[in-house]
């Protein structure tokens, strides 16, 4: 699988010169490039409840961006909106520095935005490789004829897919379930099997909602093994909500922070680690 | 117990995707298409070929159309009998206005019509989801045989308001019309079930197949992945209609002959597909067979038993007929809500774990 | 003036048979709420009740047909007739016998199995039903009168006749009918409303793990509203069947319920009541204005045509809750 | 096929066969290896095509005649391929374990002083790092792998992919230059060194040459008739003569297809899909087997379980008669042609062993009902003696001639003697080199006509005229009333029960025999749950007083047997105990191939056999051990000792069982 080329962001997007973070290189050598999608005072209500108020940030290409917060913060929401499933009812949504219109969420997914899902997506009918292959669709190019008689593109791209998906496969360290209906998999290898079904669509921003919610400590590890690899095999720019802090602040090169629809820290996890808004709010919810 | 897949391993994609990866399997369904086609010929006669064979081959072209929608692309469809009133109305009108062309054409043809109907009907899926859509489908049904009924055009004015399928040939044989001979009836309806079997096969194994199966397990989650919702489902739409209208195109010209809508593609004819694609096996290939090979065979059976041995009066034993097959569907659901297609399956692999229980 | 005053006689026919519509998709209504369980059978189950109903009236034998077949005996009738109201009380009964049987022979084993395979099984359902009643009462068309009257209310006529001049031609027994369904209606209503098993009966629709923690019996619960479900198909069985006879078409009054329900909501009492006079009217002032112009008969379709535009504009129906859909 | 059975003059050396492969039968596949979920495979010809690439890429790298280039990694196709671009270049292959501890790893890799490395992944790379910390001999570090390897200080490491397509770039340059150096190649240049495991003391290199190993090659494969179209599963360490010999030797002498899994823990899986041909396994693996299969068959249904019985009956009693083509009766022929169907086909099926035409086991004495069991099926199993220094075959057994107890006569070409002392020496064109830079274990090992001591001893069998191995030589010693003390022989006798995987028998000197035993944990705890006996370590279970039970059973019928062998009735087992850790390669106790090693245990557990000849029935020991981590620690245990029973000796001789 080849790493995503990171395109330089267009010029006439201010938020890319004046945001915190220049481009730069992290100590392990991973490229941090310009801003890749940038969310302005975006503000989403549900009828009269503020799910979302006047919130701003950035996610540059290749690095890690957490969204952090109590349960009921309103990260999901702000997935949700990044991902053009919910339409704000103010703000802006910046991607590649171009302004993204209302779209379909198909049409974003097309944009190259994938995403993992809190309470597992996967399609259970189907097998994990089907699964995997389901995030290559948006790249098929055959048309319903040929499919139909198996024949010309129809069957090339079948293998071609096939081939970048067994490099996931391999990849994730899920060869062995490759044929199993993913009904019947435990908890952690679904959690798996999405993040490669997310991977296979090759995307430029790969959205993780939760990625460890409910696992032991072994798949939490796991998981962040194969997140950081991700990130550094591919240069796949991520960002993920969590509300496990400690595991964000290992993963991370920047954390935002929100509680009840409010932004209340921005930065560096040393940053977060310090900011006492930041303390007072987790210190606020026992539960977590 | 009689598999050895020892030795039998895949060096290519293309061979790991096959359809039948078990060279058993392969075997078996070679072995079961020369029957199909150079033995059953030559011995079929008319009590089979009317009762049995045409009727199982054409339900499950249609049990297939329905399988395409229902089973994988998971929209629940009662106007299954309409459609296929589209496809028979479809080649009368067709076959009746260009009598030079070939049949076998106009049945595409039909096919093709049907299709544009279906996704006429899907469009409201779009909106509408689950029993609605089920419920919305049943206005295709009504509204379609109320149309065929009352309006003349498409009966050609004709006094019974039947329609009557024109003697056609192919290579000089017939395949329609009272001379039609039984191995010609029986070729042609089974070249087409074959057909679109395979075409069947191909669509759902492929990239739109998964679209339609990612629409069905979870569709908010397909439409963010990339799907578009509204081009799945009205593909899914058009194929299942066309499968459909072939079906009942063959259903009119090849196997009855004559038809009057009301009865030949009513509300009952949507269910009864309907049960042979539960029974069978929703999302399966082979369940469309199974499940049309079983619910022709029954009656036929219980014809013999209640009728033939017992000798009750035919209209007792068709009420018979309907509690056992009622009985049946629940039992089935029951018991195995996956159908036959499912149960064979786990046979499958008993006997591949042989002598081992797992 | 004419016109507009056929128009109005139109009107209250439509009326009258939305009333039936709604009497039946009540009993849809009712099923789906408290058990998620579409119940195509609905209609077929009005059928039964109202062949029963006769049997036991002129005291048929069960399954005559099927033991003369059988012993070659020419076995018909009892010789007796049972009067109307205690042979609706018998039919009440098998009903809610029938009711018992259904959910200790299918709903049982079908719990928490997909809505869509559950719909399946009332089809099943509707099919054995159907030939049951057939194989135990025959399937001949019976007069059904259990003293409902019938015939155009002259009384009617005659007021209409003084204050328009012109006779509206209205039928005693939809009137009956209307009147009937409605205080059913009401009476249902106080059920679910006052009674503690009508609260049960509330808790389960709105939530079931909720209902169930609290103890109450799922499984009582279905036989209840199965029971009442058959008991509202059993009045609307009396009322079609005394209206055109008892024969196989009076299933078809479920399908015809079916856009009511759409129209409605599936989970709507009040929807189900709207639903049925909206269809009523509409399919009966169409047919008056539209009907000729295309060769008629078109109640056949117009409900399910009207329901499925009406749906591509609000899927949730008139009282549906909204639905929103979340990841 | 047969023009290839003919030596040529000019296959001097692997690539030369390589090239003549490539061109007679360039199309038929090579090498395969299950990989992103199919079978990857390659021809001759892209075989070739890969490992000129290879080799060129290591030309373009700097490697010199007569360097090392040591290899450590699974068995895969690159890896073959990176042992015969070495030969092409001049150079040296030494595959090592991948297993082996740093320790041994820096040895080896200082000894034979190679300046290449070809690493599997991350885990050898950091392995090798680790290991030549100190002297740096390493100068190119080269891996298959990529995951994970980005971090790295690339400056002396190299992707193989990226050597291959530096070598397809740098064609021009350096195809001359590559020819030339294959032309230098004779008979006699090394072929490959590999380093014994070696029982005692440090590993050895042992130096083998083109000629050895074609010889061999071409010997063995006529031998039993291996074909072009043969097909043999590449998954046992590639340090390990066999797996050369195998997997390149007769591979290229033949052109048979050398299949790889996709990973040890696929191992069984990948067997069941390619179902070779030609197969090797150690009779460790055949019990494995054998024992799953009977655990599996527990959960069979009653019908099932009497099916499979009944037909395994009717096998064991004429199975083996048809395999080795003594008439049998046809309805009897025809009730095995049914259990073929119902119960051997299937069960084959599931092993992956229904094409086996050849199948070999070494290394180990293999239980005789183990054996029986296999080639009661059908299947062609059979044994072989050899070593390393043999390029694997002594004797080996010909079809028709299969026995559990012997290894066969000896191999074409192979003279084999048996000396006063009993020890079997011998002479053949697989007769080793040297050991690398080692020129007295040579010359103490090797004699100037070329015999080699096996360091077994053994004999000749009247009349089968088969070779029978009864221990190793230095291990056959007197006993205190000067009767022969053969421990081995016994040992083997009692790991012959599914019950025991290891036995140490002493006695050497002294006046009667006393033993140690490692109980198997698969077996026992199945047994022990199906009597819900609870557990929670070896240690409890191995000390569990029903447990000594059946181990003593096994014992005394174990002394029965003996008993019956006047030459080693003396051998008798009089007290035994079943020790409380299992012996561990980790621990030292025993070789990576599993062999233990005697001096070892006898020192580090001096007071339990103490203890066994004073009489005591009980001791408390501790014991240090090495946990999978590396971590040290120490076990106490309070060990039992109980007596066995002892059998008067036959005089008379009976047939062996």
């Amino acid at each position: 699988m080849t790493p995503t080329t990171s395109t330089a962001p267009a010029l006439t997007d201010p938020a890319a010169t004046d945001s915190a973070v220049q481009p730069h290189v992290t100590a392990d050598g991973r490229q941090i490039g310009g801003v890749l999608m940038d969310m302005r005072n975006i503000t989403l209500r549900f009828g009269g409840v503020v799910a979302i108020k006047d919130i701003s940030f950035d996610i540059r290409e290749g690095e890690i961006r957490a969204i952090i917060g109590p349960n009921g913060a309103g990260k999901s929401s702000m997935m949700n909106v990044m991902s053009g499933f919910y339409v704000p009812q103010e703000g802006e949504v910046w991607f590649r520095g171009q302004r993204r219109p209302q779209m379909k969420p198909y049409e974003v997914a097309r944009l190259g935005i994938a995403r993992t899902f809190q309470n597992i997506a996967l399609f259970d009918g189907m097998s994990v490789l089907d699964n995997i292959m389901t995030g290559r669709l948006t790249m098929m190019k055959s048309s319903l004829l040929e499919q139909a008689l198996w024949w010309g593109r129809a069957e090339r791209e079948e293998t071609w897919h096939r081939e970048k998906v067994e490099k996931i496969i391999d990849f994730l360290e899920i060869q062995n379930i490759r044929k199993t209906p993913v009904g019947r998999l435990p908890y952690g290898l679904k959690k798996r099997v999405e993040l490669a079904r997310a991977l296979a669509a090759e995307p430029k921003l790969l959205m993780l909602d939760e990625p460890m919610a409910g696992m032991n400590v072994e798949e939490k590890e796991d998981m962040s093994r194969f997140i950081l690899d991700v990130n550094d095999e591919f240069g796949t720019t991520i960002a993920l909500i969590e509300h496990d802090m400690g595991v964000v602040m290992d993963l991370s090169d920047r954390v935002v922070v929100m509680d009840y629809g409010r932004k209340i820290g921005d930065g560096t996890p040393d940053q977060i680690r310090s900011n006492q808004q930041v303390i007072d709010a987790y210190l606020g919810v026992a539960h977590d | 117990m009689l598999y050895r897949e020892a030795g039998d391993f895949k060096t290519s994609y293309r061979e790991d995707s096959q359809t039948f990866p078990l060279r058993l399997d392969r075997w078996g369904y070679y072995a079961t298409l020369a029957v199909a086609f150079l033995v059953i010929p030559l011995v079929i006669n008319d009590y089979w070929a009317n009762a049995v064979l045409v009727p199982f081959l054409v339900y499950s072209i249609a049990a297939l159309g329905l399988n395409i929608l229902t089973g994988y692309a998971g929209q629940v469809s009662l106007g299954t009998g309409g459609f296929m009133a589209v496809g028979a109305y479809a080649t009368y009108k067709l076959s009746t206005s260009f009598p030079d062309i070939s049949i076998l054409i106009h049945i595409l043809l039909a096919g093709g019509i049907t299709a544009v109907v279906g996704m006429l009907f899907g469009l409201p899926s779009l909106r509408i989801k689950g029993f609605y859509l089920a419920v919305a489908t049943l206005a295709a049904q009504f509204f379609l045989v109320w149309l065929f009924n009352k309006v003349p055009w498409f009966y050609n004015y004709s006094a019974s308001g039947q329609i009557t399928a024109p003697e056609r040939t192919v290579l000089g044989w017939f395949v329609t019309g009272p001379q039609t001979s039984a191995p010609a009836k029986y070729l042609v309806c089974l070249v087409f079930a074959v057909g679109l079997a395979w075409i069947a096969r191909n669509l759902t194994r492929g990239t739109v197949g998964r679209k339609w199966m990612a629409i069905r397990d979870m569709d908010i989650a397909a439409e963010i992945i990339g799907v578009n919702p509204l081009t799945a489902k009205l593909t899914a739409f058009a194929v299942s209609s066309f499968f459909v209208g072939v079906a009942g195109a063959l259903f009119f010209s090849v196997y009855l002959g004559a038809a009057e809508v009301g009865e030949a593609f009513g509300i009952n004819k949507s269910f009864l597909i309907l049960f042979m694609v539960i029974i069978g096996g929703l999302g399966s290939i082979f369940g469309s067979f199974a499940g049309a090979a079983f619910l022709v065979l029954l009656p036929v059976l219980l014809k013999n038993v209640l009728v033939g041995t017992l000798g009750w009066p035919t209209d007792l034993a068709a009420h018979i007929e309907l509690m056992i097959v009622g009985a049946l569907i629940v039992v089935f659901l029951i018991v195995e809500p996956h159908g036959l297609a499912q149960l064979w399956r786990l046979t499958k692999e008993k006997l591949r774990l042989w002598p081992f229980p797992h | 003036m004419e016109q507009f005053l056929y128009a109005a006689e139109v009107v209250v026919n439509g009326l009258m048979a939305g009333v039936m519509y709604a009497l039946v998709a009540l009993g849809f209504v009712l099923i789906y709420k408290a058990s998620g369980v579409f119940n195509y059978a609905q209609g077929v189950m009005a059928l039964f009740a109202a062949l029963t109903l006769v049997g036991l009236q002129n005291g048929q034998v069960p399954f005559a047909h099927m033991i003369n077949a059988t012993f070659g005996t020419h076995l018909d009738t009892f010789g007796w007739t049972l009067p109307a109201i205690v042979a609706i009380a018998l039919t009440a009964l098998v009903m809610v016998g029938l009711a018992i049987a259904i959910e200790k022979l299918v709903l049982k084993h079908l719990v928490n199995q997909v809505p869509i395979i559950l719909f399946m099984a009332t089809i099943g359902l509707a099919w054995f039903l159907e030939g049951l009643g057939d194989v135990m009462w025959g399937a001949d068309i019976k007069m059904l009168d259990v003293g409902v009257p019938k015939g155009a209310s002259e009384a009617l006529m005659t007021v209409t006749e003084q204050w328009t001049g012109y006779g509206f031609y209205i039928d005693r027994l939809d009137i009956w009918a209307a009147a009937i369904a409605a205080m059913l209606v009401a009476a249902l209503m106080v059920f679910s409303q006052y009674t503690k098993q009508g609260r049960a009966l509330r808790a389960v629709a709105d939530d079931h793990q909720a209902a169930l923690s609290v103890g109450i019996s799922l499984r009582f619960i279905w036989v209840l509203v199965w029971s009442i479900a058959g008991f509202v198909a059993l009045v609307a069985g009396i009322m079609w069947g005394s209206k055109s006879g008892v024969q196989f078409s009076l299933s078809l009054i479920a399908l015809k319920a079916l856009p009511v329900l759409m129209l409605g909501g599936f989970t709507s009492i009040p929807g189900a009541i709207v639903g049925g006079l909206i269809i009523g009217v509409g399919e009966k002032l169409f047919e008056f204005y539209v009907g000729p112009l295309v060769g008629g008969a078109t109640e056949n379709w117009f409900a399910y045509v009207l329901a499925l535009i009406f749906l591509v504009f609000r899927p949730q129906g008139l009282f549906g809750e909204k639905i929103i859909e979340r990841v | 096929m047969t023009a290839l059975a003919e030596p040529q003059v000019d296959l001097r050396s692997i690539p030369a066969l390589l090239a003549r492969n490539a061109a007679r039968m360039g199309g038929r596949p090579a090498y395969r290896e299950k990989e992103f979920g199919i079978w990857q495979s390659w021809t001759w010809a892209q075989t070739l095509e890969e490992t000129r690439a290879l080799a060129i890429g290591f030309l373009a790298l700097g490697l010199n005649r007569g360097d090392h280039v040591a290899l450590i990694g699974r068995n895969r196709p690159a890896h073959y391929w990176a042992m015969v671009a070495a030969q092409m270049c001049g150079a040296v292959p030494v595959p090592l374990y991948q297993d082996a501890a740093a320790a041994e790893m820096s040895y080896v890799l200082t000894h034979s002083g190679a300046r290449f490395v070809v690493c599997g992944d991350q885990e050898q790379v950091d392995k090798v790092i680790e290991a030549e910390e100190d002297d740096h001999t390493v100068q190119q570090i080269i891996y298959t792998d990529k995951r994970g390897m980005r971090k790295y200080d690339h400056a002396r490491m190299n992707w193989l992919a990226d050597v291959q397509a530096e070598g397809r770039a740098a064609r021009q340059r350096y195809e001359a230059e590559l020819d030339a150096r294959i032309a230098e190649l004779t008979y006699d240049s090394t072929c490959v060194m590999l380093y014994t495991s070696g029982t005692t003391g440090k590993p050895k290199g042992v130096v083998l040459s083109n000629r050895n190993i074609i010889e061999t090659a071409r010997n063995s494969s006529s031998f039993d008739g291996l074909r072009a179209d043969d097909d043999v599963l590449a998954y046992l360490p590639m340090a390990w003569v066999g797996d050369f010999i195998f997997s390149v030797g007769q591979a290229t002498w033949t052109g048979f297809c050398v299949n790889c899994p996709e990973g040890p823990h696929t191992m069984m899986t990948d067997l069941r899909e390619i179902g070779p041909t030609y197969f090797f396994a150690p009779p460790r693996v055949f019990e494995g087997q054998l024992t799953n299969v009977m655990i599996r068959m527990e959960d069979a249904g009653r019908f099932k379980k009497w099916l499979f019985d009944h037909y395994m009956r009717l096998a064991r009693r004429i199975g083996p008669a048809l395999l080795d083509g003594k008439p049998v009766g046809l309805v009897d022929r025809l009730r095995y042609g049914l259990g073929n169907l119902l119960v051997y086909g299937p069960l084959k099926n599931t092993l992956g062993y229904s094409r086996i035409r050849v199948g070999y086991t070494a290394g180990e004495a293999i239980g005789p009902e183990i054996f029986d069991f296999y080639r009661s099926l059908g299947i062609n199993l059979k044994q072989l003696y050899g070593q390393t220094e043999a390029s694997v075959f002594i004797t080996q057994q010909p079809d028709g001639q299969v026995r559990s107890d012997t290894v066969g006569v000896p191999s074409p070409g192979v003279e084999v003697r048996i000396a006063e002392n009993g020890e079997v020496y011998y002479r053949g064109p697989g007769t080793f080199v040297e050991y690398f830079k080692n020129a007295d274990s040579t010359r103490s090992t090797k004699d100037d006509q070329g015999w080699v001591a096996t360091g077994d001893a053994g004999f000749f069998e009247p009349g089968s005229g088969h070779l029978r191995i009864i221990d190793r030589a230095k291990d056959v010693g007197k006993m205190a009333d000067g009767s022969l003390f053969a421990p081995k022989y016994v040992e083997n006798k009692l790991k012959f029960f599914p019950n025991i995987l290891e036995a140490v028998v002493f006695g050497a000197g002294r006046d009667h025999c006393t033993a140690f035993i490692n109980i198997d944990l698969t077996a026992v705890g199945n047994w022990a749950e199906r009597n819900n006996i609870a557990y929670s370590s070896y240690q409890e279970l191995a000390g569990h007083p029903q447990v000594y039970a059946t181990i003593r059973k096994h014992v005394e019928e174990v002394n029965a047997s003996v008993a019956q062998d006047p030459m080693l009735s003396g051998c008798q087992i009089h007290r035994f105990l079943i020790l409380h850790k299992e012996l561990d390669a980790d621990d030292g106790e025993m070789t990576r191939t599993r062999k233990v090693k005697r001096g070892v245990i006898s020192e580090k557990f001096a007071d339990l056999i103490a203890a066994m000849y004073d009489g005591r029935d009980s001791i408390r020991t501790e014991t240090e051990v090495t946990y999978e981590d590396g971590r040290k620690g120490v076990l106490k245990a309070t060990v039992r000792i109980e007596d066995a029973r002892t059998f008067p000796a036959v005089h008379h001789k009976m047939a062996a069982e």
